[in-house]
């Protein structure tokens, strides 16, 4: 925390006396000068990508977990979606932004699209390498207690999953965010994209960083909550008690 | 005579390039508890991997109750040489694994484990994680959580190896009161001849790798065993040591 | 040796850019003493990029201009691209609905994100008797496509390049033209330096200036060749051949490069004071802690005719 | 890959049949066609991206594996570093692309920061996660054989983390591709972004999408790099040779 | 009496809320043989694990040669009860896993770890990965990485538990061997009585948890021990079995 302070004098004291126009880059105080003096617009603006964030970043997980599943039951079926999902992935968002938003209108909908096409892979990902990182010894052991293929999974698999799932969910989560704001940036009435763009288009590089600011602390509560909730869903990872480091 | 509740026929195995299982044939008759000795790494374990379908076989017939056995069906209560506990899961929760795979509420499976734990040695560590537990304690959580399943057959892969010769008596001691109630069918692999002489009904022996069965001992001692100082128990004990130091085909 | 100058263009390339093409390969930049390099487009605005030195010309819209200058940006016009608006707001063909610009009440703009469209759109409607009050829809560069899909029901176009694009492909629009509803008519774009580049370097951006008037000149007077010249530099760029004719041919007639009365590049003052103190008026210029000017700017200052030389 | 096939199929039915005009979206036909009509232009536009995703992703590996190695080994800088870079990664890119410029101007540089930016964070995750994944009776035993840290790093906690790598590889290599495309669509002079930026302002969505399609390809053949040296990497994952499944 | 090489002064350690080790004093002088023995769970392992400085001492003195051991030296050569084998290593690399971190190149530790391969029962597996390998194997594979390292003292935590007769004989009299040429100083945890009598020097008991020094014995039979039919041997055996069996302190 302490390092994060000392980068934010440095940078408002390289702002004031560098001579360095405000055009390049606005000192810390000036931004959060501008974020207060604006606070109700920038309120009013962070709501839409607070909403599409969410949303999306839940049908993401949803999906990620529906098609891992899906996939780690049949191997077909990995062979069928995984192309799909790759090439998904490869497409670059610039360019498919704006189709999105021209094919589904300027409401919550593209925009859950694509926060979610951003954030689905790093959990799938995750999750499927999750799933294969699962002891051997311990499936054999389940298998042999006529657990069907499903008890496999739910006891042993999930489980073994759950280091790469926060892994990905730590990455996925900070994506999040920015993918909204990317979604909205390609078209949109309100949301921190749009703000951005305006105070951009308008010359305003305080406010861009004003906004950049919330958008900022946004992800940070978002990912502080993922922090946690690892904490209190994976107690066996915490238990060294009086060993040495 | 009865018919063999299991049957090996035959049965062969090889890991790439090399031959581990050339030809077991045995069986185990319902009630019977049969002990399986053998040299370290002829491919005892590999034997338990076939019957539980962690591997499939090379060749010859796995037979129980008198049909082959097939994939969904498993017949066995299995406790592998490593024990496999779960690490996220409580020692508790790791005991019930069997019970709630076989449907089983988790309270219900608990009540059914919770008053063997004073038995097992591990009451109070109901609660701890596997990695909080000695190695004989971890061997024994997986034994416990082997035996509360209530199979038609037990197999179980070194379950005493971790335990210390007061533990392991009690343990044993344990295991043949609860083969005379229950009349369970069990296999044993087990590197103690002591051990196999005082559970046992019948004793295969194994060769080196690749695996053939040397020889075969009927045990007929009366139950239950207490005295293994007796004449008939020591002369058994000597023959298999004999058997196993000077292995001859 | 040959000075360098560097300038940052305003948009992907098109036909609003030939004259410096033309004067590259002419070799008019050559003859001035000058080795110009037309920088990549960015998304970063080509007035930020000259205040702040790392570009020493740029292509300014005349928002940018005012904004940045009033901001306190060192922005200083030095040539006018265009002697009138190129832009309009448009609108498909066949929306019966929308007779003038009191029509758009309640309708949806597809926008570019400054609050200069909205002084602009608002003061256009309540001329013609409406409120002034619709929707946006911030979309950038989609917003032509949303405009066809229907996505949109209006929104502001460069004539000469979206508008002429869209006969060519037979979309009909019907457009309101600025200047005929109370805004004074602008040059649309500028090239433009910082003060302190002009006073270090009054040579080279004399030398620079006026040779790229040379070239839009050229560009006018022999469209085909100008073309040419325009694709050849952008070959990746600009594939659409018939759009680059057609575009210049529009550019040429309009009288957008070179003004009826025949000036070229020259800045009209008057036009500059109309359209400065229009936005001053419309609340658009701020300071630079973003509170609206007070006092009405010199705009005089915002320009100078002197680098064009001869 | 069947899928994939049955994917474009159905576009291009949709496509043409549908009367959707080509402006919203051509034909998968029509796009292959512009593709290799304009190949030269798309080649040479193919390169810089090339050169900056590789660039700068070998920067933001090498990058995160410097910073995974100083915050493992030390706990201070980990509290000191990490709230630094969580917060770099939340910065949404559509605000900051614009300064890059501003402050390294239009070259290489500027595309190789914005890839390693997007990359970075997800190769740190994953490593750091995948050191935490150390058996901890390894690193006791290395511990009483005298090794130091570093040995115990080398030998036991960056062995234990190359599943996770390659969890973060597979997720990270797509990412480049797309941060490398989004810096050159705010601003280059060549590259498959400033493609795609200009073939959209030059209304061609064909050429739009065939750009998008070579963008996809690389990223595709770039992931199955990694798949391979994943394989390679782990030659002990590769043994349940008559396991069951 | 020569002065010790390792010394224990009531050591405790305890993990929340559980008292493991609550005084353990014990001492090995310079080429002795010292096993330890003692119920399942009573803290065996967890003195090895203070020694190598895994566990932080709750109380009390280690000293080795003397001096108190500080946290750089590590004079052990250990080998833990779960095997620890890298699954990423090959055994050979496993093997000489402790080699290397001595500073040998790794042709240098192959060279001095290859020959002994085929003493281990282990020739033709260089070159598997320990998932390929049997239990016994296994805890072979570890025991070979241990003796290798000729530390200044060996821990050994049940090296043979997982080993059949024929097997652990053959173990056991290599290590007598080896202990005899280079006079090493060990400390064995055991279950087994015989072994303890067999390899040992002195033997230590411990009690239940919270673990004490139960008993000490010494072993004064002639080296090498082949024969453990002696009286004075089964004298041995069965005084230990009688206090682990009866444990009244
Ligand atoms: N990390 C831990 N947290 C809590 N309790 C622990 C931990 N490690 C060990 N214990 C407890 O310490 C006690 C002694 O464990 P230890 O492994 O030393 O036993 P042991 O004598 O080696 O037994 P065994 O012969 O079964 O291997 C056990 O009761 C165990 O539950
Ligand atoms: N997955 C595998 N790949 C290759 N070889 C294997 C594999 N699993 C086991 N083996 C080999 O099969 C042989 C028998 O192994 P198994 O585990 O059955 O021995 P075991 O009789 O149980 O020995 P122990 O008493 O030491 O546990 C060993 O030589 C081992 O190396
Ligand atoms: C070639 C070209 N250049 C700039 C713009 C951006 N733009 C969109 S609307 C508008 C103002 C109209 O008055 C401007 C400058 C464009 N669309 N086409
Ligand atoms: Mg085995
Ligand atoms: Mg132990």
């Amino acid at each position: 925390m302490l390092s994060v302070g000392t980068l934010v004098v440095a940078w408002e004291l390289y702002a004031r006396f560098s001579g360095i126009s405000a055009i390049m880059l606005p000192a810390p105080s000036r931004v959060i000068g501008q974020a207060l003096e604006h606070r109700q617009a920038l309120f009013d603006n962070t709501l839409p990508t607070i909403r599409a964030t969410v949303f999306g970043f839940g049908c993401s997980l949803t999906a990620a977990f529906v098609f891992s599943v899906l996939v780690d039951f049949s191997g077909r079926l990995r062979r069928a979606l995984f192309p799909v999902f790759i090439i998904s992935q490869t497409l670059p968002l610039v360019a498919i932004a704006p189709l999105v938003v021209l094919w589904f209108g300027f409401g919550l909908a593209p925009k859950i699209m694509l926060v979610a096409l951003v954030t689905f892979f790093p959990m799938l990902v995750a999750l499927v390498q999750g799933y294969a990182a699962t002891d051997d010894d311990i499936q054999s052991l389940l298998a042999s207690m006529g657990a069907s293929r499903v008890r496999v999974f739910l006891l042993a698999r999930l489980p073994s999953s759950l280091p790469y799932f926060f892994a990905g969910l730590r990455i996925s989560i900070t994506y999040a965010v920015v993918g909204a704001i990317f979604a909205e940036y390609a078209g949109a009435a309100k949301g921190l994209g749009i703000y951005i763009l305006n105070a951009k288009n308008n010359f305003r590089p305080g406010l861009v960083l004003a906004a950049v600011l919330v958008c900022a602390t946004l992800t940070l509560v978002l990912f502080g909550i993922t922090v946690l909730i690892q904490r209190v869903a994976m107690p066996w990872e915490r238990l060294d008690q009086g060993r040495r480091r | 005579m009865s018919a063999p509740r299991l049957e090996l026929r035959q049965l062969r195995k090889r890991f790439d390039g090399l031959d581990v299982l050339a030809d077991i044939s045995l069986t185990v008759r319902p009630g019977e508890f049969v002990s399986i000795l053998g040299p370290s790494g002829c491919g005892k374990s590999t034997i338990f991997k076939l019957l539980t379908g962690a591997l499939q076989t090379d060749g010859g017939e796995v037979l129980f109750d008198g049909t082959p056995l097939e994939d969904g069906r498993r017949p066995f209560a299995f406790m592998p040489q490593r024990d496999a506990l779960m690490p996220w899961r409580r020692i508790i929760d790791n005991t019930t694994l069997g019970l709630e795979v076989q449907g089983l509420s988790r309270s219900q499976a608990r009540e059914k484990v919770a008053p063997l734990f004073a038995e097992f040695g591990l009451d109070g560590f109901e609660r701890h994680y596997p990695a909080q537990l000695s190695g004989g304690m971890r061997q024994r959580a997986a034994l416990l959580r082997t035996v509360v399943q209530q199979r038609d057959m037990l197999l179980l892969d070194e379950p005493f190896s971790a335990l210390d010769a007061l533990t392991r008596a009690g343990m044993q001691r344990w295991l043949q009161a609860m083969w005379e109630r229950h009349r369970w069918t069990a296999l044993l692999i087990t590197h103690d001849v002591r051990e196999a002489v005082f559970l046992s009904d019948r004793i295969y022996v194994l060769t080196e790798r690749p695996a053939r069965v040397l020889d075969e001992i009927t045990v007929s001692l009366p139950h239950p065993r207490t005295d293994l100082a007796s004449p008939e128990a020591s002369a058994i004990e000597a023959r298999l040591l004999q058997t196993l130091l000077n292995p001859q085909p | 040796g040959l000075k360098p100058v560097t300038i940052a263009l305003d948009w992907t390339p098109n036909t609003n850019h030939i004259g410096l093409h033309v004067a590259q390969a002419k070799g008019f930049y050559a003859n001035a003493g000058v080795d110009v390099e037309i920088l990549p487009y960015s998304d970063t605005s080509a007035g930020a990029l000259v205040a702040s030195r790392v570009a020493d010309f740029g292509i300014l819209s005349s928002l940018g201009l005012f904004t940045q200058r009033t901001a306190g940006a060192d922005l200083v016009a030095t040539y006018a691209i265009m002697q009138t608006e190129t832009g309009r707001l448009v609108f498909n063909a066949d929306r019966t609905d929308i007779k003038s610009p009191r029509d758009l009440d309640g309708l949806t703009y597809g926008g570019f994100g400054s609050a200069w469209e909205n002084a602009l759109i608002g003061s256009i409607i309540r001329h013609d008797g409406g409120k002034g009050e619709y929707e946006t829809v911030t979309l950038g560069t989609s917003a032509y496509e949303a405009l066809a899909n229907g996505a949109v029901d209006f929104t502001l176009e460069v004539y000469t390049w979206e508008g002429v694009k869209a006969e060519l492909d037979g979309r009909p629009q019907r457009a309101f033209r600025y200047a005929d509803f109370g805004v004074p008519d602008q040059h649309s774009n500028f090239i433009g330096s910082s003060e302190a580049y002009l006073k270090e370097n009054p040579e080279a951006a004399s030398g620079f200036v006026t040779a790229t008037r040379r070239g839009y000149e050229f560009a006018v007077d022999h469209p085909d060749e100008a073309a040419e010249i325009l694709i050849a530099a952008n070959k990746d760029v600009l594939t659409d051949h018939k759009l680059i004719r057609a575009s210049l041919q529009a550019l040429i007639d309009g009288h957008y490069f070179r003004s009826k009365e025949g000036a070229v590049g020259r800045i009209d003052p008057a036009k500059i004071d109309a359209i400065g103190t229009y936005l001053f008026d419309a609340g658009v210029l701020k300071d630079g802690d973003g509170k609206k000017v007070e006092e009405r700017p010199d705009f005089s200052t915002y320009f100078t005719n002197d680098f064009q030389t001869a």
